[in-house]
């Protein structure tokens, strides 16, 4: 892979963990609304999979997605403030953490109700096919999302659609607090492609480079043969799931350490350095902080959004 | 007044529709269970696949979920989806594409996608059929923000309600009724819509108001045109839409006549009536000269007994009971 | 076989057929409220499957019942006049052709909103676990309610909490108009099951012997393992979706006259003919007649319901 | 009177119901997502899968049918569940089995079969979760025949309403809320129920009558107590049970005050509001000194902003400008 990439892959991740973090902060600090569903663990299986997207390519995805939307490109500022119901938010803070939407960078919606966005998938997939653009739509749903009606529904139409959906489970391991393996008798999550007559493919969701060639290689696939892929990537969220999940009593801090030991940052970051591009990573890391660093100080300076505001766009 | 032309039932008035719209707009897609091959349970969809083809008249498998969600991915996307739902008994089937997402898509991104799909599914109480069978459930998606809820009682109104649906930016649910379908009416020859959002008084009267809708119309007509014959001017409203609700027309009404009769095939509790009396005693209270009558079926399943449906379902004369209640009231 | 068990079979294969037979009639005069599905062509599989069920198990199914609910027990009378909408109908005229219910002899109720009664199932299945009762739980679903949502939930649960549940899908090829090969990309449904990590199995649903033989492993095994098992019975429906859909315009003339050579009901009759017991099945048919005959009139002449019944049992 | 006993929290209140009624019968059987391991997302059934093992708390998979459906089944075989759906919100996901299983069944069966389940859910209005996290959807239920819809205000009312729910034959939702659920207050040490069914007059007035259940109680408590300086008696009455609605107690107030303030945090449109105000027009209307006065949330979704949910949520001001215009419009 050449460099470049990996440097993308490796600033996104950075740019997103940090982004996190700081929200995180905000979060112990009172100062963010609502609840808070980081990607801290995850970076490689959601910047991974979006690095392999194409111009014009759509996306959907989860109330975990700051990391997702950081990804594909919308800046830190308008997240964060999002988060804090700003009226700068991405969404003008109608939103909140949970529902971002920015289709001018290929963002449609997060949703907020478990695997509901698949079926819309669906239809955005067959659309794409109808209007006659040579573009995908790529869906992230969680490990819990697969047991869900709307799955079924929605992978179901897709292939029947043809429609280019590539289909992505984010297999954290846990729904809240549902380990993946009492939520289904089935090992891995990818073998439920096989009830769809759709490909199943299993990732190891923290390792950025892998994410990243077999996604790219699944996107074009899909882009070429109008038949929807399932992916499965074998990930971990190192904290809750939520900012107020602390405790984890669902879970042994060891197992926490063990995976944390594959953290996708560190493993990059190693690589890159390997191969001798080691100020590149500190240059990454320190603009990193301070764009984000940045991008709180504008989110915490911003306006509330007026009264008026929320008497729009319901239809 | 628009000229007439032709004389047609509620159903082709929709067939129409739905084959001017789309041969008017590429982006207008219909997607549901057997309205392709089949034409529809009712027919309604009938040739519309012949001529328009499969990529754009789409049967799909039974999965109301997928049917809605499918829709508002089309619509996010810019097509024009009319998805049918077959009955209104399934619309809890798909209930959250429907409230979670179909709703709130626009409002929770400020504006910025938006998914305008139109959902026409057809009642079938009083068939027999039972309690899964029956069931209207307007009154649920009048109190969910967002809904543009339409339910016309003739082949006039169907035909230029349902091509504004369509053209509309808004999310609409159209309740179409089995009841209607052979139903002839008028309707003119050259294009036409109607504005979404407001009633029409189908007859004028000084003694009481009346609201209805759907199939109740034409039962609280026949029920004016006896009263008349006891001297009892009944002013007939057909809400047509049922939100927004043309709140003006009823409260002019109301102003006028003193009394005030809503009559729905819904369930009463938390209903169209309970809606419409509560604006109009916060609005016209002083000139209520009775307290107000509600009409609906009683507050329980519907049964499928062809002798039950009879007691159980709406009648000219439960409808002149209510309206002489008012009147002899004082 | 024994030649009890295919006396059994055949009887309660042509006392359905007869019945079904004089409801369509019934139909045709006017005298059917509502509207009406009938299983002829598919006896096969919904008397096999019940034939191999023990005392004590119970049994969900679809709006499409007339047959099951004969089969169960139910003496036809109850169920023609339920059809009718009598006082005397198995659930007092209140339920309707659609929504028959007899749980002294098995038949919990069925149920005319596709695929909603599985994960009823798997909350009765559990029930029998937990209440330490070694029996199971049967239920029908078409090939079309494979694609629902309820499908999916309901068998995932059926797995994950180890209930004897044993899933029959009735592929008779059609959801009304909806040929099972658009309607999914899957070859044979009984796949689905790997979805769920249970076994599935196929069965010619025109073969009552070859469905009650596998039907009874299948129960035994899940009576013993207290794990759900998959059958799909391939099986046609000779009629129209419901007494109403005459011209049929999704399916071939030809196609159903191919498959009406495979008429379950003949091809039992041959086969206990050859054992010589020809004259068993003129009694049989001969009772069966007078039997419909007389369930027939019974309904007619049954008074409706009162009014006052309407009020109760709404809770 | 019952003797009280313990200061208790809303939340461990209903872990004691639970608690008790799973002690006292072995029917009893808890289900849903992340209320074993991890004793519920506000702690509400903690410690019950360690006392009564996982199979009579199951956690389940993100599948809401299929927990309703399952519930349903158990319920039939003569268990008690106990469903916990974790937000209102979701109810939309399951609300075909709810509506078109859970209430149809035992009517559609003639009483042969019955599914008594109670279903729990926590209301987590106003705090910044957005449009899909903070529905209320209480009107819905009540619009449906065949649901028992419980909200209860304080610690007391939750535990013995809930037992009685337990205990019922009916199909209760049950609908609790996150801003409750710190909130303290005195229940008896011994064993107790509560008819479903009953409002309680909070507080006796003769002024106006204010109808208010859940969340909504102590703002208008609050509110009542501000009104007293002005020399505004204010009648309370907590609705508890919004379905069966306690019509009697309401018609009764108001026909002593002769004015209705009717509060809600869910939507107005067909809403509770408008089903009481109805109520008491259809009988009481010639008591009526005043038009009546609706207060609710505004008809859109939840805005995320924690600005936007200040204005978009009940509050105190909104409840005394509402009593002030009846009040004073003579
Ligand atoms: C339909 C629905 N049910 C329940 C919830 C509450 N909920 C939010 S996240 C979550 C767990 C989701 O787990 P998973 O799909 O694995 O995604 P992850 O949170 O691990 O990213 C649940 C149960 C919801 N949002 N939507
Ligand atoms: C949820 C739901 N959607 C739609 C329908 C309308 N409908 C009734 S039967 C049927 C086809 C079912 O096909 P299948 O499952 O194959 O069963 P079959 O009728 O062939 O026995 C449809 C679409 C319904 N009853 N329930
Ligand atoms: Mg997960
Ligand atoms: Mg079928």
């Amino acid at each position: 892979m050449d460099i470049d990439k990996l440097l993308w892959l490796y600033k996104t991740m950075v740019r997103s963990r940090y982004m996190e973090e700081a929200l995180l902060n905000l979060y112990r600090q009172g100062k963010v609304p609502g609840t808070l569903h980081l990607s801290i663990g995850q970076e490689a299986t959601e910047v991974g999979v979006i690095a392999a997207m194409q111009k014009g390519d759509l996306l959907l995805a989860t109330y975990r997605s700051h990391c997702p939307a950081l990804a594909i490109g919308i800046h830190p500022k308008y997240i964060i403030s999002e988060v804090l119901g700003k009226a700068s938010g991405v969404c003008g803070g109608i939103g909140g953490s949970m529902h971002l939407s920015e289709p001018q960078l290929g963002l449609i919606f997060t949703s907020a109700i478990v695997a509901s966005q698949i079926p819309v998938a669906a239809g955005i997939g067959y659309a794409l096919r109808y209007l006659k653009r040579d573009n995908v739509v790529v869906v992230f749903v969680g490990d819990g999302g697969v047991n869900n009606g709307d799955f079924h529904e929605g992978l179901n139409f897709a292939a029947i659609l043809n429609a280019p959906v590539v289909v992505v489970i984010v297999n954290n391991q846990y729904a809240i607090s549902m380990p993946v393996h009492k939520s289904t008798k089935v090992k891995d999550l990818a073998t439920k492609a096989i009830a769809y007559g759709i490909e199943g493919i299993i990732v190891d969701g923290m390792n950025p480079i892998e994410v990243y060639t077999k996604a790219k290689e699944a996107i074009e696939k899909v882009r070429s043969n109008k038949t929807p892929i399932l992916i499965e990537a074998k990930t971990y969220r190192f904290l809750g799931h939520y900012a107020g999940d602390v405790d984890q009593p669902y879970r042994s801090k060891e197992e926490v350490e063990e995976w944390k030991k594959r953290d996708p940052i560190l493993y990059l970051r190693n690589i890159i350095k390997e191969k001798g591009f080691e100020s590149k990573i500190l240059e990454i890391e320190a603009e990193a902080e301070k764009e984000i660093a940045d991008a709180v100080e504008f989110a915490l300076n911003s306006p509330y959004p007026e009264e008026s505001k929320m008497f729009e766009n319901l239809w | 007044m628009v000229k007439m032309g032709r004389i047609v039932t509620f159903a082709s008035a929709l067939n129409e529709a739905l084959y001017e719209e789309m041969e008017r707009d590429e982006r207008v897609i219909l997607l549901g269970e057997d309205i392709g091959v089949f034409g529809g349970v009712y027919k309604v969809t009938k040739g519309l696949l012949e001529k328009f083809g499969p990529s754009r008249v789409i049967d799909t498998p039974i999965s109301e979920e997928g049917i809605i969600g499918t829709a508002i991915g089309m619509a996010i996307m810019g097509l024009k989806p009319v998805a049918e739902i077959m009955y209104p008994d399934f619309l809890p089937v798909c209930m959250n594409q429907l409230v979670n997402n179909a709703v709130k898509i626009k409002y929770m991104s400020n504006g910025k996608v938006s998914s305008p799909i139109v959902v026409r599914t057809c009642i079938i109480q009083g068939r027999g059929s039972g309690a899964t069978h029956s069931q209207v459930l307007i009154p649920i998606f009048m109190h969910i923000p967002g809904f543009q809820v339409i339910a016309p009682s003739n082949p006039y109104d169907a035909k230029g309600l349902l091509k504004s649906a369509i053209r509309s930016e808004r999310v609409t649910l159209f309740f179409e009724n089995v009841v209607l379908y052979q139903k002839k009416g008028e309707i003119p020859d050259g294009e036409y819509t109607i504005p979404i959002g407001s009633a029409e008084i189908k007859r004028k009267g000084k003694d009481v108001t009346i609201t209805c809708f759907s199939s109740t119309v034409d039962i609280v007509l026949n029920a004016a045109l006896k009263l008349e014959k006891e001297g009892i001017e009944c002013e007939v409203i057909d809400l047509r839409t049922l939100w927004p609700l043309d709140e003006k027309t009823i409260i002019e009404s109301v102003k006028k006549t003193g009394r005030i009769v809503t009559v729905e095939n819904s369930w009463g509790v938390c209903g169209v009536g309970s809606e419409i009396i509560t604006r109009v005693c916060e609005k016209a209270i002083d000139y209520l000269l009775a307290p107000p009558v509600r009409i609906s079926p009683p507050h329980i399943p519907e049964p499928a007994s062809p002798a039950l449906v009879k007691k159980y379902v709406l009648s000219e004369d439960k409808v002149i009971d209510g309206i002489k209640k008012v009147i002899e009231y004082g």
